[in-house]
């Protein structure tokens, strides 16, 4: 206990005297975030400082080994370094798919020469990785995957499409689920491989939304030769290691609809909904004019909050050691239709307001309300669509039968 | 607020889920139903469950209870709801009991609250008149001003597990206009006096409710419970702490409407298949499914926060936390039930099937303390919009 | 042409000297309608009358052919006796399931010697028939019957239990659907069959519903001998039979709630539900002071009114020459599902009103909502689950595949 | 009233549907709005159009027109509505031309109407102001008198196909303040005339529209529609027509959705199979197809009501029928939209295939003229409750 406080204490003079105090209040999200790679040009010397001095000490990785760059501190180490960097309010040095996905499951997976290779370049934000699982005709369906890899000596050839590649236009690699054996049972037969975007034959075309532009692209292989040493796991064994990492996505995207849920109470005296309402639709003896609004913002309110309790209450049972149940798919589903509701609601209140694509006669945060109320469309689609997910919950929660 | 139970409460709920199931299934309810019986419950059952100690739970120790909460009590009532043993937990002891251990004096404490812990007495309460609705102050029944005392007139509606009960708890006008906050006085009103009458209801969920009549009953001022006129506070704080108790009722029963309805997916076939391999039928029970999930974390936090505020009044943000038990249960309930007796099927309409008995328990829980619409208004007006 | 007006007048001239006066504005329905059969008890002399004069002309069944007690009434005609009738306010001198279901089915599947057995019974009103079709394991999946029928000689001897039998406890006769092969197909091996319920080994029981009483039953054969000369059509050909007769059948019940979301338009200055709404919640500036459930009650007569007229353009189109499709299965779902909303309103409004079973304490048209808002959950499921009909909308109506 | 439609309407459909299939497929849509089309129609297909009759069909055959009415105009501009051709039907016939037949003198009448008929001039009607929401009334343009006539000034929003129009019919205040009904008095503004300025919008659904700018126009007493002060009666019986026709449009574009979802359920295949055989699929389409029908109910009936009214002013019961289609269109686009991109998955999240187009114009149209709770306020207020 002891050993921990006094790495609290060091944690926190080190980062007192390390962090550039312009970073403080600057948040880690997509827009903000250092994604790093060979592309990326930071929009602040600072962040640039801060990443140095972070994945120096290993800790834009904290819980990594420190033989591949992370920081080898135990979880109890690591929470305490993120609780000290949220007292000072400092961002994530470094954020991306390189941490989050590809990284742990090299981790798990890999072979010492990949994570040699791979995994301090993570750390450092040198090369930034994108993910190469979806094709245009596999959908909910994903082992159904066409994109083939002929072995031809030391090397495969890869041809295909994939997409949904979040910010492949922005990646130095891609980890991508391909095709080695079309004989067998469709989940047989898949390879996890790693494939630099520098190779010829890769080519990445952006994937307009309904909402506008958006992260996502489409990434064709053509003949593409990667080196057979680049394989994770087994040859044919890609689908345990998508497996373990689609379910790990599953619970980041769950958590993440959880946890928008909860902060969304927190804007305004009264909550933003009620005070949009107020704004746009009028008050009447202190209470929303339209009653039949007020009815509805209430019981969009009232959902989430009910909503969010569900996810304190499954975190406090995990806390409690108690073994977790399908509870992702749960969240999934409840979490990305209460953000549907919450934009239709908005749309709603905002009424002719929210008619306008760009340009004149429309406020800008109207503008991206009506965006974001698009774009919310796709959130009962990605990461596992709502009907995949209640699939999930009749067979394995409710045990109902095929 | 941690919502996860602690090994007390699961050694509570686990105990609690047993009794109820050897002592008193569905069978039981539905035999006191055919019989008419006039009290609707057993008192031999309730003294057994007294002695459990599932009466006295959530009274403090140094009045004979267990010194827990609501959080205690609700999973008590909770494995009641699932099997609709018809003890008076409801009307006696969050209703009745939370008024005496809130607002008596404490020589009417003495006189009542070992009674109502030992489960030797049932204290009622009468919070509702014809017409009201769900306003607690929309109140008819006098108390004028004789002598020292009192005397009270009027006729109070669906008073819960008053058959039987030794005496019920009468909030009544010493000032004011029906509808009026101010002005309402609780008095404690024994079943035998003159002047009280009670006749029993006949509701369509077959829970013990009475028709209580006062004519001229005479009512000391040691007979008043909280402060003379400002009995709509505590009246509201009561209701607020039973309503509590209601959902958690309502939360076992959905439970167990909805492990019935999952067993007869599995076992029923149809052209040749378990009805419940049809897609359709597999998202509607997973959107059942998780409007339960959503309905109990509700009720778990709401039975904390009132716990957490003590005897004291409720803030505003625990308050809203009990609208939210009770807006989603409400729902919940009802989706549960309807959804229940239509993949049922038809012999989901006879009464001869159980589930039936849910459908009509969640809409008679559903319009008991304000439904989901006024709750929803409730929780708006509390968050000040 | 003239014709028909000499019928016109020759009719109304019949009636307004037969018909008698008393019965004026008397509705035709399930308790005020004559049902006729050995167990009958008039409550009324003057339906008797009217009942013998009627069925004396063979007005009972108008278009039936007169050799078997009919009218020989072209359609035309029977449509002036009808609107003849209507004019006078005059009820059905009879009603019930002879002459809407096995009498229709005799005049096309029966053969001459079952025709003249039973017709003209049906016409006098001297024979109550009841309907033995589900049973209770075959629910929606009806051709799963399984009652017995084993042939022995010039008999079938039958084994088995009917439910959901209407008035079985008041009929006198049944047709059912037997097994009298369990070897092959499900449809095939079916039997349609008439059966005395005098004879031995047939018994009834009534079936109590979660709303209360109601006119369904239970019926019980063992080891009833049926005579052979009682099939109605092939032996084993009563899939055909069952068929055209459950058809005829869901387009009645479609019809009926149709008909009945258009009815309850009529009631009261404002409508029903509204007149309901403030009486029981109040009015301020001359509108539902709820604005909350006066969105909802209004919501509900839109969407009434919107179906109302669905089922008028389907009849307007019907009349056009256009063939109808498989409208009768989203009447069924659409028509009771309003139903159900109607009573969930109902019950919403009268709040703690409707906490009644019987007794004391609660108003008598109160109770009746409560029982009606139990007995409207059957709705969607009997005469073909709204999931049945769903499906047959996804199949037949967009060609879905199977 | 037949909901039927006769011979001649069946062949203004089969006409309607097969010409627009042929010369206004989506795509070009699609490539007026990649071209950031100013006009964002096409003024040659606008006029072969009209040589059909199209333009002209709701007027009376005395001002050119083919005398027929509301019901067969639907057809037309359902048809349009399948296909999202972007022709102004909407602001320039059933707006403005609706305005000029119901409230022109015979001088305005006789200068703008035969033009409007045959398709060479566009007529616009701004109804909308900033921050005006539903409310026709809520105008702030002023029109103050000077000399013979008027000034105008103000702003407009949302002026739909008044891009490329001729002139726009403006409602203006001569008295009172927003939001009151009396003192507003419609004006008919060319738009080459000095202070007149248009600035093209950009809208989600692509359609054409334009912020109206008006600083101190001169406009003569000739220029008035209607009586002066008493422009709310003909503003809403024109908005009351114009939503009749906007419903055709959303119950083309709904039919149309809701037929590519259907299409791409029977061909779609995942796990091995069309995704169309999944039965909770086929229950939510069939769902989606009820509401689709009684859209088509409400808006035939809607247009039939209007038509026997002729030019007169619509009593409650006919209104009632306009709120009706418009609530019920509202809804049952939404829904067949949100749902066809759901069903098509993340294909249908992408800009290449066109559900999401219908997804747009079924939100811009639920958010023009009243969305669905707005009418079922109206719906009970004609109705008296």
């Amino acid at each position: 206990m002891s050993d921990l406080e006094a790495f609290r204490r060091e944690t926190r003079a080190w980062l007192e005297a390390n962090a550039p105090k312009s970073l403080a209040g600057i948040p880690s999200n997509d827009i903000e975030g250092v994604w790093g790679g060979k592309k990326w040009v930071f929009d602040h010397p600072d962040k640039k400082l801060w990443l140095e001095r972070m994945a120096e000490k290993g800790w834009t990785a904290p819980t990594w080994p420190v033989e591949y760059g992370g920081g080898g501190l135990s979880s109890a180490e690591a929470k305490i370094l993120a609780q000290e960097m949220k007292a000072l309010r400092l961002p994530a040095p470094l954020i991306g798919f390189g941490l989050t996905m590809i990284g742990p499951t090299l981790l798990r997976f890999g072979n010492e020469a990949q994570k040699q290779e791979h995994l301090p370049k993570i750390c450092r934000g040198e090369i930034r990785w994108c993910q190469g699982y979806s094709e245009p005709g596999s959908g909910s369906d994903l082992a159904s995957l066409q994109t083939k890899a002929v072995r031809d000596g030391d090397h495969f050839v890869i041809n295909g499409t994939k997409v949904w590649t979040s910010y492949a236009d922005e990646a130095d690699w891609i980890f991508a689920l391909v095709r080695n054996d079309a004989s067998g049972k469709k989940q047989e037969g898949i390879t996890f491989i790693l494939i630099d975007m520098d190779d010829p034959g890769v080519s990445v075309s952006p994937i307009l939304l309904i909402s506008g532009k958006s992260p996502f692209c489409e990434t064709h292989f053509k003949d593409v030769r990667v080196p057979v040493t680049n394989v994770v796991h087994e040859i044919g064994a890609g689908w345990t290691v998508a497996k373990a990492l689609l379910g790990h996505e599953r619970t980041m995207i769950a958590d993440t609809f959880g946890v928008a849920s909860t902060k969304a109470r927190a804007r305004g005296a009264r909550g933003f909904l009620p005070e949009l309402a107020a704004s746009r639709t009028g008050e009447q003896d202190g209470r929303l004019a339209d009653a039949v609004l007020r009815d509805q913002v209430a019981a969009f309110e009232m959902e989430s909050r009910a909503f969010a309790l569900t996810v304190q209450r499954t975190k406090d049972a995990a806390r409690a050691g108690h073994q977790p149940g399908s509870e992702s798919s749960m969240f999934k589903i409840y979490g990305t239709e209460l953000n549907q509701r919450r934009y239709e609601l908005m749309v709603r209140i905002l009424g002719p307001d929210a008619l306008g694509w760009e340009g004149p006669g429309f406020d800008e945060t109207d503008l991206e309300t009506t965006r974001d109320w698009l774009r919310s469309r796709g959130n009962t689609i990605e990461g596992g669509t709502s009907e995949v997910q209640l699939n999930i919950i009749a067979k394995h929660v409710l045990g109902l039968p095929a | 607020m941690e919502l996860v139970l602690n090994e007390d409460q699961e050694l509570i709920a686990k105990t609690a889920l047993d009794f109820v199931a050897e002592h008193s299934p569905v069978s039981r309810f539905r035999a006191l139903r055919d019989a008419d019986d006039r009290l609707g419950y057993s008192q031999a059952l309730y003294r057994e469950m007294a002695e459990l100690g599932w009466t006295g739970i959530a009274f403090a120790e140094e009045e004979g209870g267990a010194g827990m909460g609501l959080a205690e009590l609700a999973l008590v009532v909770e494995a009641l709801g699932r099997k609709l043993a018809p003890e008076p937990f409801l009307g006696g002891i969050a209703m009745g009991g939370t008024a005496l251990s809130l607002g008596a004096s404490p020589a009417l404490r003495s006189a009542w609250l070992p009674g109502v812990i030992d489960g030797s007495k049932v204290v009622a309460l009468a919070h509702q008149e014809a017409g009201a609705r769900y306003d607690l102050c929309a109140v008819k029944t006098r108390a004028e001003a004789a002598g020292d005392g009192f005397r009270l007139t009027g006729e109070k509606t669906g008073v819960l597990d008053a058959v039987g009960a030794d005496a019920v708890i009468v909030p009544a006008r010493t000032a004011g206009q029906p509808g009026d906050r101010a002005g309402l006085t609780l008095f404690l009103v024994e079943t035998d006096r003159p002047g009280v009458s009670l006749e029993r209801q006949v509701r369509v969920d077959h829970r013990n409710a009475a028709i209580l009549r006062l004519d001229g009953v005479a009512c000391g001022a040691a007979a008043v419970l909280g402060q003379p006129g400002e009995g709509a506070d505590l009246l509201e704080a009561v209701i607020d702490r039973a309503t509590v108790v209601l959902c958690a009722e309502m939360l076992g029963g959905m439970s167990e409407a909805f492990d019935l309805t999952v067993d007869y997916l599995k076992t029923r076939e149809q052209f040749g298949v378990p009805i419940g391999s049809f897609q359709a039928l597999q998202h509607r029970a997973a959107r059942v499914y998780m409007e339960v999930e959503l309905a109990r974390s509700a009720v778990m936090a709401a039975a904390r926060a009132v716990d957490a505020a003590g005897a004291g009044p409720l803030d505003a943000d625990v308050r809203k936390l009990v609208s939210l038990a009770k807006a989603r249960c409400s729902d919940a309930y009802v989706l549960a039930t309807n959804e229940g007796v239509q993949l049922f099927g038809g012999v989901g309409m006879t009464d001869e099937y159980d589930i039936g008995f849910y459908m009509k328990r969640a809409r008679a829980a559903e319009l008991t303390f304000g439904d989901a619409a006024f709750h929803r208004d409730r929780w708006a007006m509390l968050g000040r919009y």
